[in-house]
């Protein structure tokens, strides 16, 4: 067998030193924050108390069974309405297929990801949790009409070559 | 005077760096020559297979995803093929592309993690890795535009895929395209004429063909023992026979041959999307499938050409809403059959080396 | 493609290689008797118009009154495919005989079969669990355990 | 000034203090440079953090680790799974003593200087593999094997590859040396010794690609598995120690120690040492690790032979052209390209794909 010791050493060589050469692919993660894919799915889910007509598909479709929905009439203006919503997300794992299962686009998936708690039983989220509001982004999973009102996520493919255009 | 020595029994694992998860290895050791090996698995084990008989068939697809969380993609596809079989489902046509698309991805993507973490186990300090993690960071990107995670995709559906591809994906692949062939080669620039990468990897537990064979080895690892076997070009599954590429095979079956197929895979999976690219139709991604599916009573085994082998599931029906028997055939595992032939007599250097060229991930040995 | 040979097919033909050890030749699959099973496999493999050389998975299914052990075996040589099964009515203490002697590869998925389901392979060097401890009590994939 | 140098007393207690926190000060700046060159060299940033640029990342470190429990394993033997890193550490910082930061600025003269540096530093493996063997953790007592395998086979070439560079200077003191390469580095008249003496430096300091011992992908941490908070600290404080000990006699025996233009000579002799381990670090980057028969293998079949003929053609040089003036371009030349034959002709002999040993249970 052939051999020339050192040539592929070197050749080696050259490719990491050519590396100080470029820009480094990483991202300063706190200060510095790429833009997430328009449809992430996020660790919460965002619930439409309006479109909800608590028919409890998303907790039938749950195969973690992390949703819990209970339905009640209101005497009072003989209404059905959802009397809770909870979802641990604890047992959550994000697949997304409450969201597909959802006939009256009801339930979303959230587009936040920091969602770190000190303890599981403050994992569970309750009906004003879950409420679509402002500072709760809503994520385009399965929604594409929502999809295109949030940002372009940043690729690397092309974050890469802007820098490497810039230098 | 004979100096008296004794076999020294050596744990590697269960947590260890280069056991790629918690696999351990019992080996009997001596001095720095293993004699004996025995693999001990279990210290994942999630009973996958038991959770999948109380689910709905497409609940199981988030727990495919969890078994080779390196290529979720492929174990989705591998399901639902088995599903799709099971309750004969027809899958629109721009739906298969996507799951080309799709599948030859995540090849792409898991043998940059084979390779990497493979020759790191040889002994380099995390740049090769970090070079391939770098582009493999790029298509996980995809992924995620594509199906909202990076690495649990539950993308794919039975009759076709969740949603179709967003606007922004067909360009970004295509740029993609476009400059991996260049990171590729920058790879075998790096390492593959190093010597002293040649000198750990070359001649290094050699896999005979007929013991691959024997074992029911497949994939890269049976390829580069110059078993000319792939289940694209064998048994064509989804729309695989329109596509034009080759099988790269080994020829002594070394731990080095195990690398350059991969290498050369990852060739082979770029011209298949770029045909696939190319071709690929507007239409509908999803056939009319009910939400809670009843499959005939029968049995259905669904296999495809995974990243590390052949991944099959071996799926029974009672016609209910969950299947009887849900039985998966994880190439992970089977590939470490032959690893007690193919570790006796290295050293514990060479052990870590072999068993890096493997490729295992144990999610899906343990399950 | 593969070709999946119909058990109606294949079935005769180990019939006559091996009489009395075939017991049903399903359109998908051909059910031998438990003692011929190496027997048979042996023959799969070794008859050339068969050469079923590649054990693609091993497994087994609880049918509560019976077990039954699937086995898929591939020709990489003719690309076609064949599944055969076997059953075992002793639920106790359910015994079918090994073919690692025939394909090596079946090695860990019967020991998985013996860990998950309880049938023990006989003629298996090492059968012991797998993914389980050592002690653990019952076999989990069981349709009666819970 | 001059009269309180020449005090023993006060010569002794001023490159003492002086030593030791160089050596100290050093490793800072050396682990910077590793942690932060490597992290450009493979893509990423490097600690960034603490401090400017990161530079108080390596205090930060320090402090952290000293803050750590110290673990002493159930079944070590506690006094020498304790003696280990001073052991270890010692020998390194007396090594300095014979290091000149300019001329004559060093703690002693020895006229035998070479043969103290590596006299005195072969005597850290004793501390590796007195932790390796006290730790009673396998992999720690394999590290320790392999380190004690691969320093006893790595002197050898090591000293033998400095033989060619005594013979040119015609002195052992490291002054002395340092002086002789006033019109030329004797890297230009030593290339074959300088590779023979950097690799086997690489292996006598484990770093990478023949940092066995503790090689992470295998041996988890190797012989410093078990050690913990300060004890820890303290190895890794001797490994880097070590690397700027060999880096300093690289740049003094080969690279010209502190002569050089326009600078002053101690910085020159920072910047050639510092520049040696960005070498370093350098082909740690890019390497992958060899196993260790073949570590002995590259010692004993590549590197002896190769520094015995070095030697032989060094005296016969020696011989021809007895003192050379000005540039020697010849000799140069002649060097190179005996080298360059030397390395190619000789690496044809060595194969791949051996090692698998025959074994049965005894």
């Amino acid at each position: 067998m052939k051999l020339h010791f050192g040539n592929g050493l070197l050749k080696g060589m050259l490719v990491t030193i050519k590396q100080n050469l470029r820009h480094p692919t990483v991202t300063q993660y706190p200060e510095q924050r790429l833009n997430t894919s328009r449809r992430i799915r996020g660790q919460e889910l965002v619930w439409n108390k309006t479109r909800c007509t608590g028919c409890a598909t998303c907790a039938k479709a749950c195969h973690q069974g992390a949703i819990q929905i209970v339905t009640a009439t209101n005497t009072e203006n003989n209404k059905y309405e959802v009397e809770t919503y909870r979802v641990d997300t604890g047992y959550c794992i994000q697949c997304g297929i409450c969201v597909e299962a959802c006939p009256y686009d009801a339930l979303f998936m959230g587009a936040r990801y920091e969602k770190a708690k000190y303890r599981r039983a403050e994992l569970v989220e309750n009906k004003e949790q879950m409420a679509d509001s402002l500072d709760r982004p809503v994520s385009g999973y399965f929604h594409p009409e929502r999809a295109e009102k949030l940002p372009v996520q940043t690729l690397l493919v092309e974050k890469i070559n802007e820098d490497r255009s810039k230098e | 005077m004979a100096l008296h020595t004794e076999p020294f029994i050596l744990n590697i694992g269960p947590v260890h760096p280069s056991t790629h998860g918690v696999f351990r290895i019992r080996a009997t050791l001596d001095g720095e020559v293993i004699v004996d090996i025995e693999p001990v698995f279990g210290y994942l084990h999630r009973g996958v297979e038991k959770l999948a008989e109380q689910r709905t068939y497409t609940g199981i697809i988030p727990l495919t995803d969890r078994m080779d969380y390196i290529t979720s993609m492929s174990n989705n596809l591998a399901y639902v093929l088995a599903v799709e079989k099971l309750a004969k489902v027809k899958v629109p046509e721009r739906a298969e592309y996507i799951r080309v698309i799709m599948a030859e991805m995540q090849r792409i993507c898991n043998h940059l993690v084979a390779a990497g973490a493979f020759i790191n186990d040889c002994g380099a300090f995390f740049t090769p890795f970090l070079y391939m993690f770098r582009e493999r960071e790029k298509l996980m990107d995809l992924f995620e535009m594509v199906s909202g995670q990076r690495l649990t995709y539950n993308y794919m559906r039975v009759g076709g895929v969740s949603q179709d591809l967003p606007a922004e994906f067909l360009p970004a692949l295509r740029k993609f395209l476009k400059e991996m062939p260049a990171h590729i080669a920058e790879y075998e620039r790096l390492i593959n004429d190093n010597e002293i990468f040649l000198a750990r990897s070359r001649m290094i537990g050699i896999l005979p063909k007929e013991l691959a064979i024997n074992c029911g080895i497949s994939g890269p690892v049976a390829r580069a023992s110059g078993v000319k076997w792939d289940l694209r070009k064998a048994d064509p599954y989804g729309i695989y026979d329109r596509f034009e590429f080759d099988i790269p095979t080994g020829t002594v079956g070394d731990a080095n041959d195990r690398y350059t197929v991969r290498i050369a895979e990852m060739k082979q999976s770029l011209r298949i999307i770029e045909q696939a690219v190319e071709k690929i139709p507007a239409g509908p991604v999803i056939s009319d499938v009910p939400k809670v599916l009843h499959p005939p009573v029968g049995e259905a085994y669904g296999h495809l050409e995974g990243p590390k082998g052949e991944l099959g599931f071996y799926l029974v029906s009672d016609g209910g809403i969950a299947p009887y028997r849900f039985h998966v055939r994880p190439p992970s595992l089977i590939n470490l059959t032959a690893l007690r032939q193919m570790l006796i007599g290295w050293k514990i250097q060479d052990a870590i080396t072999i068993f890096g060229s493997i490729d295992i991930t144990m999610g899906e040995v343990d399950r | 493609m593969t070709v999946a040979l119909a058990g109606k097919d294949i079935g005769p033909q180990i019939e006559k290689a091996l009489p009395g050890s075939v017991l049903e030749s399903a359109p998908g699959y051909v059910m031998l008797k438990p003692e011929f099973l190496v027997q048979a496999a042996t023959f799969l493999k070794n008859d050339p118009a068969m050469a079923f050389d590649y054990l693609n998975f091993v497994t087994a299914v609880d049918y509560y009154d019976y077990f039954e052990a699937v086995y898929q075996v591939t020709s990489m040589t003719h690309n076609h495919t064949l599944m055969f099964k076997t059953r075992c009515y002793n639920r106790v203490d359910p015994v079918i005989p090994s073919i690692i002697n025939v394909w090596q590869g079946a090695d860990f998925q019967e020991r998985e079969v013996y860990d998950l389901l309880g049938v023990y392979f006989e003629g298996h060097p090492n059968m012991k669990r797998i993914f389980l401890w050592e002690g653990f009590e019952g076999h989990p994939l069981r349709k009666d355990y819970l | 000034m001059t009269e309180l140098f020449a005090n023993p007393w006060f010569h002794w207690a001023f490159y003492t203090v002086l030593l030791i926190s160089f050596a100290l000060g050093a490793v800072m700046g050396l682990i910077y440079i590793e942690r932060r060159g490597m992290g450009r060299m493979q893509s990423r940033l490097g600690p960034n953090r603490t401090g400017p640029f990161g530079l108080l990342q390596a205090v930060a470190d320090a402090v952290k680790v000293l803050l750590k429990e110290d673990i002493v394993p159930a079944n070590a033997d506690k006094v020498v799974h304790w003696l280990a890193p001073i052991v270890a550490f010692v020998p390194v910082l007396l090594i300095f003593a014979v290091v000149p930061f300019m001329n004559g600025a060093m703690l002693a003269d020895l006229n035998i200087g070479i043969l103290y540096v590596f006299a005195i530093g072969s005597i850290s493996s004793v501390g590796i593999f007195m932790a390796g063997w006290s730790s009673s953790n396998k992999y720690s007592l394999l590290g320790a094997m392999r380190d004690v395998a691969s320093i006893v086979s790595y002197e050898i070439p090591l000293v033998l590859a400095i033989i060619g560079v005594v013979i040119l200077a015609g002195s052992l003191s490291t002054n002395e040396i340092v002086k002789a390469q006033a019109n030329i580095p004797f890297i230009l008249l030593q290339p074959l010794g300088f590779i023979i003496f950097f690799a086997a430096a690489c292996a006598e300091i484990n770093r990478s690609p023949f940092d066995l011992l503790e090689a992470d992908s295998e041996l988890v941490a190797g012989f410093h598995t078990e050690y913990s908070g300060m004890k820890f600290a303290m190895f890794y404080l001797v490994e880097y120690a070590e690397a700027l000990a060999m880096c300093a006699i690289i740049s003094t025996i080969f690279l010209g120690g502190w002569q050089g233009p326009v600078l002053p000579p101690w910085l020159w002799f920072l910047v050639k040492t510092f520049g040696m381990f960005y070498v370093m670090v350098w082909t740690r980057t890019t390497f992958p690790r060899v196993r260790i028969d073949q570590l002995m293998a590259l010692a004993w079949k590549f590197m002896l032979p190769l520094a015995l003929i070095n030697i032989v053609v060094t005296a016969i040089e020696v011989v021809i052209w007895p003192t050379p003036a000005g540039l020697p371009w010849v000799l140069i030349i002649v060097n190179f390209a005996v080298a360059g034959i030397l390395i190619v002709t000789w690496s044809r002999l060595m194969k791949y794909g051996w090692g698998r040993v025959e074994t049965t249970l005894r």
